[in-house]
């Protein structure tokens, strides 16, 4: 029964954890006003949780620098399973207009496996509560695998 | 101690939200939102100008030779790499370019951030065979031409390769440059002209002497 | 056989009512209605009010990484046992004419039971050798010591209301006190005890680490501070504790100054205390949230030691001279 | 066969306690060189005098008998007392147990302890000496003895002190302590003979019986310069700062004693002066001056312990806070009062000393007790770190264990008082005592984060747990923590009501030695009733089967779907979040915990910094001044 | 006579504590302690001073109610504080020698490693 419970809900209540790897700002900007009054993404049971331990889902917004990819990676590596990354703007997924520079290690793909990619430079709110409700649902999936 | 925001926190229990509710109520970008790039591959005519404008390097294009000496011509818009500066769209003299007011660009795959369009370029006249040959940009311009360039140093036009895109009259810093869509002119006002070289430069065709 | 009665009566006060079963589901609830309600008055629409159940179950289901640094049993075993205290604190507290356990502790208990949870909390955090939690523990006593003094002083003076009224003196015993209301309505009808009542209704916030006090867990600049390395499980345990902790303190406040408004059965009587919880969770903990920003840990201080003490200082002088 | 049947009477049995503490003492002095030999003749000792106090509980407690002894059995002579005279009512037997049991437990502790000291010899032969001192002052029947005990465990303590000269401050401190203590010596000799000028006796009871009729300047002046003088032994606010000296410096098996027993040596004679020989003088006023004067300890120090960042020298101040709780609990004059506070003089003796012992095991394998050095020590000592819990929670009065039972009463002697008599000043006390005690749980969670908890710094990676021996020392204190916290009926039915009824029966005192008791001032004592309920039973009953669902629950639900690190290598998965960068050593300092509290009060933390200079001229005009109020309120209010 | 004595005792106490509160030599701190010391011992005598009595040396024959002699008992009582005082002074005479080999002076304004 608990096992059903827990399935099931497991897709409710995703927490965020916000990874900023060299990003313009854009992007976190558009992630904070997902959780305003406008777009409001605690009905749907986001929260952004303040470490990843806490974490379901990761967005990493930012094109990945050299120096902050192994933060980055470690800030993954501690969130607990099941977990799902997201991409957010184009910076993370192909480097955007930084690709080619020296201090750029990105796409993160090249790293972790990223469930979803969130385009736009920056996304628009709602793209982003559309990627990130897609990231739950893959969630519950994995969670669903788990058992 | 001053809390300004009680009394809006009592009267907003009583009101209703400001929530946007999306995905229950579909919601419309605001016009001019520059969102999923929407191509046109019948009006493009391939001069390569999006790909060289483009600061993501999110604009592929590729060339397959047909069979029959046609080109199919693929163009490939990745959309995880696009910044929706829409600085192709407005080079596209074509209108083959849309930036359109869709903004679920939401994907698990890669490949399902690309939109790509493909024509196939009749084989150019015979008119001008060297040109055909030496499709891209890879030869100076120039070298086989009919034109020659003048001893003063201003630009030349080949009008057997340009496509009069009015880019060289757009990026002319003197101003010294009209050209006519419509009426496939080009005309150089010479006493304008500084023989600065942005034409034969930012020409996509490479078809300006100098 | 009729001890075995007995102990089955009391293994299901500790267990459905008003023990682990009701505190699961009220402090739940309440949770939810107080996101809510905040919600609601941000002008949002808000999280479904089940939605604490949710994450909890969630929580469940998430794997537990222990980090190396930590120790493991205490890091494990703290979470469960500020859980069980809390259950504790509730049996305690009189539901209107009924009291589970009266004979076994009174509003000194409560006081330092209710330091329990926070203890287990701390030192939790404390185990998990993260510095943040370092941090976390330094706030949460601080907010614990604010706490205290506002704390004292409201129960001492009802304790002296009480204890003047029955002729004892003065009345630890909650049971006793939940009598006196039966007999004589509730304590708020006087005046001696409003502003009391006044200072615990600010006092709640600052006990359960809801939000304008909430320093300690700051998500934003300590990274949740305590809880920082928990993860699934205890994770979701700490989030009920905190639930729970809401129930206590509500219910603490219903016992102690809106006691004698019961209806002598106990289902309704059950139902109209989470009513009554809800109300003051709404008027304590939401409506506060809704409109101020975090305060730091030394304005805490200064706003329990000197505010909210005051009240509390007020009204036990009321008190202490019998109006 | 009679002759033995008389020696084993337990009427010898006090003089036997004393005696085998100071004999062993001598023995060891006389034939220690060997270690074998020095631990056998220091336990045997030690055992000895339990044994014996132990033997003296069924008269004086289940009998409630006075134990009147005569040294030589030179019996009082023409209505004078001439010989020198022990005497043990309940309230005698009751610190005398508490020496018993403390010295008991820190010789057993001291074996393993001292392994690494040299001059072994020389610390038990002090050390004996020390707790025969302290033995022979409670069992004392008369007041010059009591100097003398006085002088002697002064004496020993000072030199344990200084024991680790090499430690940083040890001799500074049995300097310091030597200084103000021989000043508190000399007051209590000069009251000793003030008194004897206007009672021509030194006997306590004979004093009692005197004191009555006679209160007048000089005897006023001699309460002030005992007061001042048993004062200084119990290091009430002023004379704090040498507490916390000398604990910090001498070995933690001494710390034991002089916490737990010296300071409670204090708290007897001032029971004594206050209860037996004064009480006359006027109860109302001297509760003012115990009550007073307790707060203050219990309060300044407290505040004190939070601003320190030495394990030891933060329990010394600690040890004064609960003094303060002692002293302000017996300074309320009700049977409640004084009930509880001497139930929290046996708790604290138990959790302070267990902290000690804890502290010293942390001193003994690591070589440190700065807190800002210290961390993680749990994962490398275990059972240090639960027994130390222990200690902790018993200090804060977590229920439900003992500190709470005793602090409770407190809490409810004060505002009976403070109710009953309509005075504000006592409801200020109970504020006072709850906010200190809140302050106490603060410190230990300071100290409990940063020795063993936290981060383990990389120089203690090869710290080991304790031996046994210093484990089952600290086990010792920590189960009768536990004893005594959960249940308080008994703690009080057999120790501390009889004690607290001794304290209320000063004619009994007076005509157990023989003389004539009519003339004693009768104080209502009578019963008292608890306001709350306690039952700490049935409430572990309760929070047991509590814990156990909730663990049942959690079991059924996956709480142990647990990944933890099984490589010697940490992944990154099982470092600790430190916003992304690499685990590192980042241990949050026990100085730098409770800036929001400090912040508020840098002001008074300030002032008392400067207050505490460290100089012993400083101390040393605390004193004085110190005397001169008492002397001025005993005059002037008395 | 005696009026004298008591009030000599007095003065030497306070002296004594003058000596430690106020000088900042180590050596006289104990000199201080010293001098404390000879004034409870001077007053203890004359607490036991009877005008014109004997040396309180009998046995019980010679012993009757008109043997008139100083009380004993402060004499006692004096022995033991004198060899106190002499504990007093040894033992801190020695701690001063120690102290000046780890600190290197004998001011007790520099000898306050532990404060606060």
């Amino acid at each position: 029964m608990f096992k059903r419970l827990i399935a099931e809900r497991t897709g409710k209540s995703p927490w965020l954890f916000h990874i900023n790897a060299g990003s313009c700002n854009g992007c976190d900007i558009e992630l904070v006003s997902v959780l305003t009054p406008r777009y409001d993404a605690e009905r749907l049971g986001f929260k952004l949780a303040g470490s990843p331990r806490h974490a379901d889902i990761v967005v990493v917004t930012g094109p990945v620098t050299k120096q902050s990819l192994p933060r980055v990676l470690r800030a993954i590596s501690q969130v607990p399973e099941p977990r799902c990354i997201v991409t957010m703007g184009s910076c993370p997924q192909s480097g955007n207009v930084f690709r080619g520079s020296y201090s750029i290690a990105g796409p993160l793909s090249k790293y972790v496996p990223v469930d979803v990619d969130v385009a736009g430079c920056a996304p628009k709110p709602e793209a982003i509560i559309d990627g990130l409700t897609l990231a739950a649902k893959i969630l519950k999936e994995k969670r669903g695998r788990m058992n | 101690m001053d809390f300004p925001f009680m009394k809006e926190a009592i009267s907003q229990l009583f009101s209703k939200s400001s929530c946007a509710m999306y995905p229950a109520v579909p919601s419309q970008a605001a016009p001019g939102y520059r969102g999923r790039i929407e191509y046109h591959p019948e009006l493009c005519i391939s001069c390569g100008m999006c790909e060289r404008v483009c600061s993501g390097n999110a604009i592929t294009r590729s060339v397959e030779n047909l069979e029959d000496g046609r080109d199919k011509i693929t163009l490939t818009f990745n959309l995880g790499s696009c910044t929706f500066c829409a600085t192709c769209a407005d080079f596209c003299t074509k209108h083959a370019i849309e930036f359109t007011g869709d903004y679920h660009m939401v994907a698990t795959k890669e490949e399902d951030l690309l939109v790509s369009g493909s024509f196939i370029k009749a084989a150019p006249k015979k008119k001008a065979p060297a040109a055909a040959k030496t499709e891209g940009c890879q030869t100076p311009a120039g070298k086989e031409s009919g034109v020659k360039p003048r001893d003063d140093g201003k630009p030349v036009n080949d009008p057997a390769r340009c496509v009069y895109c009015t880019l060289c009259a757009k990026k002319c810093p003197a101003q010294a440059l009209t050209v006519d869509r419509a009426a496939k002119t080009w005309t150089l006002d010479e006493d304008k002209c500084v023989s600065c070289g942005t034409c034969a430069q930012v020409c996509p065709k490479n078809c300006i002497i100098m | 056989m009729t001890i075995v009665i007995d102990a089955l009566q009391y293994l299901g006060y500790v267990l459905i009512f008003p023990g682990f079963l009701f505190c699961f589901l009220a402090g739940m609830l309440l949770c939810g209605i107080d996101r809510k309600l905040v919600a609601k008055m941000q002008k949002r629409v808000g999280p479904p009010i089940l939605q604490p159940f949710y994450d909890f179950f969630k929580l469940c289901g998430k794997e537990t990484i222990i980090p190396a640094a930590a120790e493991r049993n205490t890091f494990m075993l703290s979470p469960l046992v500020g859980l069980a205290a809390l259950v504790v604190i509730q049996l305690f507290i009189p539901v209107f004419g009924f009291t589970a356990f009266s004979g076994i502790g009174d509003i000194i208990v409560i006081l330092y039971l209710l330091l329990v949870p926070a203890l287990a909390m701390i030192l939790g955090g404390a185990a998990s050798g993260s510095p943040y939690a370092g941090v976390g523990l330094s706030r949460e006593m601080v907010t614990i010591i604010s706490c205290e003094l506002p704390l004292v002083l409201v129960l001492l003076a009802v304790a002296k209301t009480v204890g003047g009224a029955i002729g004892t003196g003065l009345c630890f015993s909650l049971s006793q006190i939940a009598e006196y209301q039966e007999v004589n309505g509730s304590l708020i009808t006087k005046i001696s005890m409003l502003p009391a009542a006044a200072a615990m209704l600010l006092l709640i916030p600052g006990e359960t680490g809801s939000h304008p006090f909430d320093a300690a867990e700051a998500e934003t600049e300590i990274c949740e501070g305590l809880l920082a390395e928990y993860s699934g499980a205890p994770l979701g345990v700490f989030k009920l504790s905190h639930a729970v902790k809401m129930l206590s303190l509500t219910s603490l406040f219903v016992a102690l100054f809106l006691g004698g408004l019961g209806t002598g059965i106990l289902a309704l009587d059950a139902v109209l205390l989470f009513l009554l919880c809800a109300l003051i969770t709404a008027a304590s903990i939401s409506f506060v949230h809704a409109f101020t920003a975090r305060l730091k840990i030394e304005q805490i201080f200064k706003y329990y030691w000197t505010v909210v003490s005051l009240l509390a200082a007020v009204s036990l002088a009321l008190a202490w001279y019998g109006l | 066969m009679n002759m033995l049947g008389n020696i084993l009477s337990y009427q010898h049995f006090p003089i036997y306690a004393i005696m085998a503490l100071f004999l062993g003492s001598f023995l060891i002095a006389a034939f220690g060189e060997k270690r074998s030999v020095r631990n056998i003749l220091a336990l045997l000792s030690v055992t000895a005098a339990l044994g014996f106090i132990l033997a003296l509980m069924k008269p004086v407690v289940f009998h409630g008998e006075i134990i009147s002894y005569w040294m030589g059995a030179r019996e009082p002579a023409g209505g004078y007392a001439i010989g020198i005279a022990l005497e043990v009512d309940a309230l005698s037997f009751f610190f005398a147990l508490l020496v018993a049991v403390a010295v008991f437990v820190s010789g057993v502790y001291s074996i393993q302890y001292m392994n690494r000291d040299d001059n072994e010899k020389e610390y038990y032969t002090l050390y004996l000496l020390l707790c025969g001192g302290v033995m022979g002052m409670v069992l004392s029947g008369d007041l010059f003895n009591m100097f003398i005990m006085v002088e002697i465990l002064t004496f020993a303590a000072v030199a344990l002190t200084a024991f680790r000269n090499t430690v940083r401050g040890a001799v500074e401190a049995a300097f310091k302590y030597l200084v103000v203590g021989c000043m508190g010596s000399t007051c209590i000799l000069v009251g000793t003979a003030i008194l004897y000028a206007q009672t021509h006796t030194l006997n306590l009871a004979q004093l009692a019986q005197l004191a009555p009729g006679d209160v007048n300047t000089a005897t006023r002046l001699a309460f002030a310069l005992l007061f001042v003088g048993f004062g200084t032994k119990a290091f009430i606010v002023p004379f704090h700062p040498l507490a916390a000296d000398a604990h910090g410096a001498a070995p933690a098996s001494v710390s034991v004693i002089i916490s737990g027993v010296l300071t409670k040596s204090g708290i007897y004679g001032i029971i004594r002066i206050c209860y037996f020989l004064f009480q006359s003088m006027g109860l109302g006023a001297m509760q003012f001056l115990l009550v007073f004067i307790g707060s203050l300890s219990m309060f300044v120090c407290v505040t004190m312990a939070l601003a320190q960042h030495d394990f030891k020298r933060l329990l010394a101040f600690h040890s004064i806070s609960q003094i303060g709780y002692v002293l302000t609990a017996v300074g309320l004059c009700t049977a409640l009062g004084v009930s509880a506070g001497l139930y929290h003089a046996i708790n604290h003796t138990l959790f302070k000393g267990l902290l000690f012992l804890a502290a010293g095991a942390v001193l003994h394998e690591t070589g440190t007790t700065d807190l800002n050095k210290l961390g993680g020590l749990a994962k490398k000592m275990p059972h240090t770190t639960a027994l130390f819990m222990v200690g902790a929670f018993s200090i804060s009065g977590v229920p439900p264990f003992n500190g709470f039972a005793s602090k409770w009463m407190i809490y409810q002697a004060s505002y009976q008082k403070a109710v009953e008599s309509g005075n504000i000043g006592f409801l200020l006390v109970t504020i006072i005592a709850l906010i200190t005690s809140v302050l106490t749980l603060a410190s230990f969670v300071k100290v409990s984060h940063s020795v063993f908890f936290g981060q383990l710094p990389p120089e203690l990676a090869n710290v080991k747990e304790v031996s046994w021996g210093m484990r089952s020392a600290m086990g010792i204190f920590a189960l009768l923590c536990i004893i005594t916290g959960l249940f308080p009926n008994l703690v009080t039915a057999y120790l501390t009501e009889p004690a607290a009824a001794a304290v209320f029966n000063v004619k009994n005192y007076i005509e157990a030695m023989g003389f004539d008791g009519s003339a004693a001032v009768q104080l209502e004592a009578g019963g008292f009733q608890h306001a709350g309920v306690w039952d700490p039973v049935s409430w572990l009953l309760v929070l047991c089967i509590a814990l156990l669902a909730i663990t049942i629950v959690a079991v059924a639900g996956k709480y142990g779907n647990v990944s933890r690190c099984r490589a010697p290598a940490v992944e990154n998965k099982y470092q600790l979040f430190y916003g992304g960068e690499e685990q590192e050593f980042s241990q949050l300092g026990g100085e730098d915990l409770f800036w929001g509290f400090k912040h508020n009060w840098r002001g008074y933390f300030k002032f008392m910094h400067r207050l505490h200079s460290g100089v012993v001229n400083d101390y040393a005009l605390w004193a004085v001044v110190d005397l001169a109020l008492v002397t001025l309120f005993s005059l002037i209010v008395l | 006579m005696i009026l004298l004595n008591y009030i000599a005792s007095f003065f030497l106490i306070g002296l004594g504590f003058y000596a430690i509160v106020t000088k900042y030599n180590l050596v006289k701190t104990v000199i201080g302690l010293s001098i404390a010391d000879y004034g409870v011992n001077l007053l203890l005598i004359s607490i036991g001073f009877n005008p014109g009595g004997t040396a309180p040396i009998f046995t019980w024959s010679e012993l009757d109610y008109n043997s008139f002699f100083v009380d004993p008992v402060p004499q006692a009582l004096t022995l033991t504080s004198i060899v106190i005082g002499a504990c007093v002074t040894a033992m801190s005479l020695a701690l001063v020698i120690k102290l000046e080999e780890q600190y290197g002076t004998i001011d007790t304004r520099k000898i306050r490693r532990l404060r606060g």
